[in-house]
């Protein structure tokens, strides 16, 4: 059981900097999403810690000990590639014998443990076949089992679930989820998928551009998002942006924008009042929109439907406010329709605000 | 965690693991072809004939073969050799890979069967043409007789022109098998799927092949081409053995030429030269193919 | 896909594909024929009552007795198998790290070395041939299967190694990847993942420099001299080629008999060939 | 590789051996010895079969040295000395044509020891052996045998045509060349790049015409009205009387052409008679009798100057890189010795002749008339070069083929001036060069 530490970590390629300045302290056992549009700089982050890629600068260290320059085979960590990287000439046992194999363990050692992790994994009967001979959900299964016969200190996944469908990825998640508890390893997990971010990750890395935009729990993120970026990544259907000023009037703070006026809460107001005559951004996530009661007059704006989206569960809005396109996430027993004139309310208590500029969360 | 001895260990650097690699083969060629070629240059600048060392006589050498017309006899023979024989090659040898691509019985064994002419040792083929061009016994002549369409032999080796082209043809002979076999390959690569889709777009067979079939496979038909031109363009056996470069010089090509200078005649000094001569020429042609290969490469 | 009416599947594709195979094929038959000729018929004129080119009726095993009875032949089979053998085999390890080297490891120089093999490949033996007879000379390796085995990868590894470059880059780096965090060492990881993965690469290049050892014919001429070192193509043009008696029955035995191996290889392999070429094209 | 442990062997016991021969024992070439001799694959392969089966072994019993003979074709015997030379390793003894020991003098040891015993004990070389074999400094190769370049002829298809006796001059050829070639029975002459057959006739068309190579001072002197005439001539009479195959032909081309009864006539040695007296039943006439029985040899025949041979000229070279130096002169003295050296002029019939006059006398040539235009053959034939010396300028003209090329040329149809020019200007560049 580990823990791993990046300090200042820094990757350049020719003529890029794919990574900046990343500090991160990833605790034993704890499971660490790195998130993030493709170029982020997660991927290579990941491959650093593998030892795949060299370090530009800074440290990583492992358990306390800096490995920057410690080979791959001798940083005692597993990594789930993509593609899976099934070795095509060997049969799935060995696949999974390899690494123990190069470790020079005993031959019953690696039997047990080989038996026990296809156990785990319900790969049992596949232990003879070659690779090309599985499904892609046997490969992926394959792989994992590859991973965890090592019982290594660290587990690397490199989105690892993106090339099954949308059936199997979910089950999958859900094993691996399983798996990580049962285990106990530390495990970082990179993905470009938030909902696998949130439903898999203790702790979850937003990053952006090689810079970590920000680090916390799952609902620490979708609730507190440090900045516009995150905000708009964190959640699904994504959060809404109404470019708007804020404006003192009889002693209360407003939002205005084309079509819209709303309050801002007081528990906000506080901090944003010297932001007041200023441009700011504010964020309201589809599912804190409603259809306005009378009660709800400073927290609720009109907007002009233009699409309607029955999901069975809910219902999304595409509406229009002013130019702002804004979806909404509604009761699906509501009846709705198209160019329909449609007044929604939102919660004052989980409205956003970020700097136009900065666009850090203010 | 560290079981892996200082060797192992060492060999984890990528610049110290390629040079152990490399080692082996850059001794071999070091030895065997960087030192040789120095010499042979150095040959090239000299007076030197058999058995003599000679000395440093500048570009002697090369004033006189370039005033030599059999020198250029050679040259444009092995440049319209290279260009003819690749042309006949590639088209016959992608339309035999088309037909090898399609479904039949015997498919296997004709596969194997007809790369015979490439696998066989090239002296031994050329042989077995060179009977048949015989201008006595010639099998050909006995058969185009008899069929009316000649009534004089003739001379496939012996009439300047001719014999060229019975070099050639023999070259081809042995190259489209190559031709086929390697585009045959870069054909299975390709997804039927496309071809489908082509012809239901409404492609008739020559379209699809010009706007499917052709782009896909030109890179693979490049790097072909590449390394036939290579080959063909140092074309030394098939001549040796067919015409020795008569009749009068007609059939010389670089190689075989640069042959009977430098070994026949024992004027190594400006055999070296001829060959030399021979290198730019196939450089030149060679960077333009690799330029060209980059080019389809990146489109 | 619907092929059209039958006669237009003979006129497009049987009748090529027969006249392919026969103007490929008609030389063989030709030195068959000519194999088992006897030397009356071979030189009979056109005008003769019996002349009868595309067969014979008295077959005869006379040249092929000859040639292995007469002359060195099954000797130069020997040594040619054994420095086509041993040759590609060197070639193939050169080639086969080396190759390795240029399409995965990054270093300093890696393309300029990577262009200075491909060079190799074109400098014209014409021009070797000389210097090398000074080297061999040096080793006092003249006249020994070492005088040709020493030479020939010269072309060969040239080939092997751009050969096995395309097939390398092919080839997913993650798995190489995945096995060096599995607790390989890179070159563990070379040896137990990359090359068994590469076999049909490596088995295309064999063969083909195996068929290029076969085949070569300028350096064994002039390297090798006694009779019983010699390899099959120059031992039978040298000591067949006679005078007047050119022994043409026993010459096509000789090129019949002497490609055997080669073919044989190639029957076995034809499979792993193109598999390899595909390999090799597509990176 | 037993070779290289055996020389490691040899140069391990120095010591011992010098110490044998200090002891005043009889020379004492051992098992050890080993002569590897390369020659060319005899036109008459009786000879050959005698040397490998009984003369070699009985060397090996008198001199105790072992003979390794390789036979090649006679076309690789240069690339093989050249590269001999160059990797000095290779045979110890080198068969050569004509003049090229000139072209590999730096790489021979003086065998004057050697020539000059036997040329006197047999009645002295001819002058073609001699220029030849010599640079004035030192005997660069043993003469061994003239090949007589003879016309081979049907006498039958020539006295159909009217000849009852051969002709004599060029103009008398052409005109009979011309009147079989009607009847379907051309000439048959090799213009190739072949050593043999080419040059033999080229050569003494050229002089029997007058041309010359260089004259007597060693100034280039082809450029003349002598050798256009020659080419102007030979332009006509390839296109009315010869088989226009032979612009390819090897030296073997015209054998089977003749004995398939394809030509009346080939400039030739006398490997095509010799052929047909080894199989009488193969070869037959048209009308079925035996071929050989119309065979007859004629030497070239005359021109405006005069009549000329130029025949393959064969010597031995005693290599310097060679380790077995003496044993190999050991050898090639026991070789020219007349008891075994007639055994093997003997199987030859008359295909070759000995280079040295005494063997005229020899009573062989009077066993067969047909073979009789032979005897002489040596001491007709000039040397390549004429009339200046067979030095290496003229090997080196004479391995390119530009004479022969000159016809050749004229022969496809270039002008003639246009073929004379150029291979004035080919000779002058190998002449003019350092």
């Amino acid at each position: 059981m580990a823990q791993v530490k990046l300090t200042n970590l820094n990757k350049k390629f020719d003529g890029t900097h794919a990574v900046k300045d990343v500090n991160l302290e990833i605790r034993d056992r704890e499971f660490v999403v790195l998130v993030g549009p493709s170029g982020c700089g997660k991927t290579t982050t990941l491959r650093m810690v593998a030892g795949l890629e060299e370090i530009s600068s800074g440290d990583i260290s492992i358990d306390g000990k800096v490995v920057n320059n410690l080979a791959p085979m001798d940083r005692d960590i597993a990594m789930v590639f993509q593609n899976y990287a099934l070795y095509p000439h060997m049969t799935v046992y060995d696949n999974m014998a390899f690494g123990l194999r190069m470790r020079k363990f005993e031959r019953p050692e690696i039997d047990r443990r080989v038996t026990h992790a296809a156990d785990v994994l319900g790969i049992q009967p596949l232990l003879e076949r070659r690779p090309r001979q599985l499904s892609g959900g046997q490969r992926q299964r394959v792989a994992l089992g590859r991973a965890i016969v090592r019982n290594p200190r660290v587990f690397l996944f490199d989105e690892p679930l993106s090339n099954l469908d949308a059936a199997l990825r979910v089950q999958m998640r859900v094993e691996l989820k399983r798996l990580h508890e049962r285990l106990e390893t530390t495990a970082i997990y990179v993905t470009h998928d938030q909902v696998e971010a949130m439903t898999l990750g203790d702790r979850v890395v937003v990053m952006k551009d090689g810079t970590v935009q920000q680090v916390g729990g799952p609902l620490e993120l979708y609730d507190r998002p440090a900045n516009r970026f995150v905000a708009g990544f964190i959640g699904s259907p994504a959060m809404n942006f109404i470019g708007a000023t804020l404006a003192e009037a009889n002693g209360s703070l407003w939002a205005e924008a084309q079509g819209l006026r709303v309050r801002v809460p007081p528990q906000k107001a506080e901090r944003l009042r010297r932001h007041a005559g200023q441009r700011v951004v504010m964020g309201l996530r589809p599912e804190t929109l409603r259809p306005a009661t009378a009660a709800d007059s400073d927290y609720a704006f009109d907007a002009t439907i233009d699409v309607v989206e029955p999901l069975g569960s809910e219902i999304l809005l595409d509406v229009r406010v002013g130019d702002s396109p804004v979806v909404a996430r509604v009761d699906p027993g509501l009846r709705f329709s198209a160019r329909e004139r449609v007044r929604l309310a939102f919660d004052p208590a989980r409205v956003h605000f970020f700097d136009a500029t900065s666009e850090a969360a203010i | 965690m560290a079981t892996r001895g200082p060797i192992s260990r060492a060999l984890e650097r990528e610049d110290t693991l390629a040079f152990w690699l490399l080692a082996p083969t850059l001794l071999i060629l070091t030895l065997f072809i960087a030192y040789p070629f120095v010499r042979g240059v150095w040959l090239s600048l000299s007076n030197s004939t058999v058995g003599e060392p000679g000395h440093f006589i500048g570009l002697a050498n090369f004033y006189k073969i370039f005033s030599d017309s059999i020198f250029r006899t050679a040259a444009y023979n092995t440049f319209v050799y290279t260009a003819i024989t690749t042309v006949f090659k590639l088209a016959l040898g992608l339309w035999l890979a088309l037909l090898l691509n399609r479904h039949f019985r015997g498919k296997s064994w004709v596969r194997a069967f007809i790369l015979l002419p490439f696998i066989i040792p090239t002296v031994l083929s050329t042989l077995a043409w060179k009977w048949m061009f015989d201008p006595t016994f010639s099998v050909f002549n006995w058969l185009f007789w008899k069929l009316h369409i000649i009534n004089s032999r003739i001379n496939w080796l012996g009439d300047p022109e001719l014999a060229m082209g019975s070099i050639m043809m023999v070259n081809v002979w042995r190259g489209v098998p190559f031709y086929a076999i390697s585009l045959l390959a870069g054909l299975q690569t390709i997804n039927p799927d496309l071809h489908e889709a082509a012809a239901i777009d409404g492609a008739n067979r020559f379209q699809r092949f010009w706007y499917v079939t052709w782009p896909l496979l030109l890179p693979v038909t490049m790097v072909v081409v590449l390394f036939s031109v290579i080959q063909t363009f140092a074309d030394f056996q098939l001549v040796y053995v067919l015409t020795g470069g008569g009749p009068a010089n007609a059939t010389h090509l670089f190689a075989t030429y640069a042959y009977q200078i430098g070994i026949g005649t024992g004027l190594l000094s400006e055999g070296a030269a001829i060959s030399l001569a021979m290198f730019p020429a196939l450089l030149l042609v060679v960077v333009f193919q690799l330029w060209y290969i980059r080019k389809v490469e990146n489109r | 896909m619907i092929e059209g009416a039958r006669w237009r599947k003979w006129l497009w594709f049987y009748l090529p594909l027969g006249a392919f195979i026969l103007a490929l094929l008609f030389p063989f038959y030709w030195m068959v024929v000519t194999t088992v000729r006897p030397d009356g018929e071979l030189y009979r004129p056109w005008n003769h009552p019996l002349y009868s080119p595309f067969w014979t009726s008295n077959p005869t095993f006379e040249h092929v007795k000859d040639l292995l009875q007469e002359t060195l032949f099954n000797t130069w089979m020997l040594n040619t198998m054994f420095i086509a053998l041993v040759a590609t085999l060197i070639s193939l390890f050169c080639g086969v790290i080396a190759g390795y080297a240029l399409a995965r490891l990054t270093f300093r120089w890696a393309g300029v070395l990577g262009t200075a093999i491909f060079v190799t490949y074109l400098v014209p033996q014409t021009l070797l041939f000389i210097p090398l007879a000074e080297i061999i000379r040096d080793y006092r390796i003249g006249d020994t299967p070492w005088a040709l085995i020493l030479t020939y990868p010269t072309f060969l590894i040239p080939f092997c190694t751009w050969l096995m470059m395309g097939y390398f880059k092919a080839i997913p780096r993650e798995l190489e990847e995945c096995a060096r965090i599995d607790g390989a060492a890179r070159w563990q990881a070379m040896v137990y993942i990359i090359f068994p993965i590469a076999v049909p690469g490596i088995l295309s290049a064999g063969i083909f420099a195996f068929t290029l050892s076969w085949n070569e014919f300028i350096y064994a001429l002039v390297f090798l001299s006694s009779p019983e070192q010699k390899t099959v193509p120059v031992g039978v043009t040298s000591e067949l080629i006679r005078g007047d008696v050119f022994f043409w029955g026993s010459l096509m035995a000789g090129a019949l008999i002497g490609s055997i191996p080669v073919a044989i290889v190639y029957s076995f392999f034809v499979e792993h060939y193109v598999a390899g070429m595909t390999g090799s094209v597509k990176g | 590789m037993a070779r290289f442990t055996r020389r490691k062997f040899l140069q391990a016991s120095g010591a011992g051996l010098a110490g044998v021969l200090a002891s005043h024992q009889a020379p004492v070439f051992a098992q050890q010895s080993t002569v590897h001799w390369i020659k060319w694959n005899d036109f008459v392969p009786a000879s050959d079969e005698l040397l490998r089966k009984s003369m070699l072994p009985e060397a090996m019993k008198a001199l105790g040295i072992k003979v390794n003979l390789e036979t090649v074709n006679g076309n690789d015997l240069q690339p093989r000395v050249t590269s001999a030379i160059q990797s000095g390793s290779g045979p110890d003894v080198f068969m050569l044509f004509n003049n090229h020991p000139h072209i590999y003098g730096a790489s021979a040891v003086d065998v004057s020891d050697v020539a000059d015993a036997i040329g006197k004990a047999q009645g002295g070389y001819y002058n073609l052996a001699k220029a030849n074999t010599s640079d004035g400094k030192k005997t660069l190769s043993v003469p061994w045998a003239v090949i007589g370049a003879m016309i081979a002829y049907r006498k039958s298809w020539f006295e159909e045509v009217g000849f009852s006796k051969f002709p004599e001059t060029w103009e008398q050829y052409h005109d009979a060349g011309k009147k079989l070639k009607a009847k379907g029975r051309p000439i048959g002459q090799t213009l190739g790049h072949t050593f043999g057959d080419a040059p033999t006739f080229s050569y003494p068309l050229l002089w029997s015409f007058g041309g010359r190579e260089v004259d007597e001072k060693g100034k280039v002197a082809l450029d003349s009205k002598e050798t256009m005439e020659s080419v102007k001539f030979m332009q006509a009479f390839w296109k009315d009387a010869h088989d226009e195959g032979g612009l390819a032909w090897d030296d073997t081309n015209n054998n089977r052409a003749f004995l398939s009864g394809t030509i009346a006539a080939t400039l030739n040695g006398a490997s095509i008679y010799i052929e047909t007296l080894r199989k009488p039943d193969q070869y037959k006439t048209e009308k079925n009798t035996p071929m050989k029985d119309d065979i007859r040899h004629s030497p070239l025949p005359r021109g405006p100057k005069g009549q000329f041979g130029f025949h393959l000229f064969q010597s031995h070279m005693v290599m310097s890189y060679s380790k077995n130096q003496k044993a190999a002169k050991e050898f090639l003295k026991w070789i020219h010795d007349p008891k075994n050296y007639e055994r093997w002029f003997v199987s030859q019939k008359g295909y070759s002749t000995p280079p040295a006059a005494q063997w005229e006398k020899h009573k062989m040539w009077d066993e067969d008339p047909v073979m009789a235009p032979f005897k002489v053959a040596g001491r007709l034939g000039l040397t390549p070069g004429y009339a200046g010396p067979p030095n290496r300028k003229a090997a080196e003209v004479l391995t390119k083929y530009i004479i022969t090329d000159m016809y050749a040329k004229a022969a496809q149809g270039s002008s003639p001036e246009e073929a004379v020019k150029w291979a004035a200007g080919e000779v002058g560049k190998i002449y003019s060069a350092t």
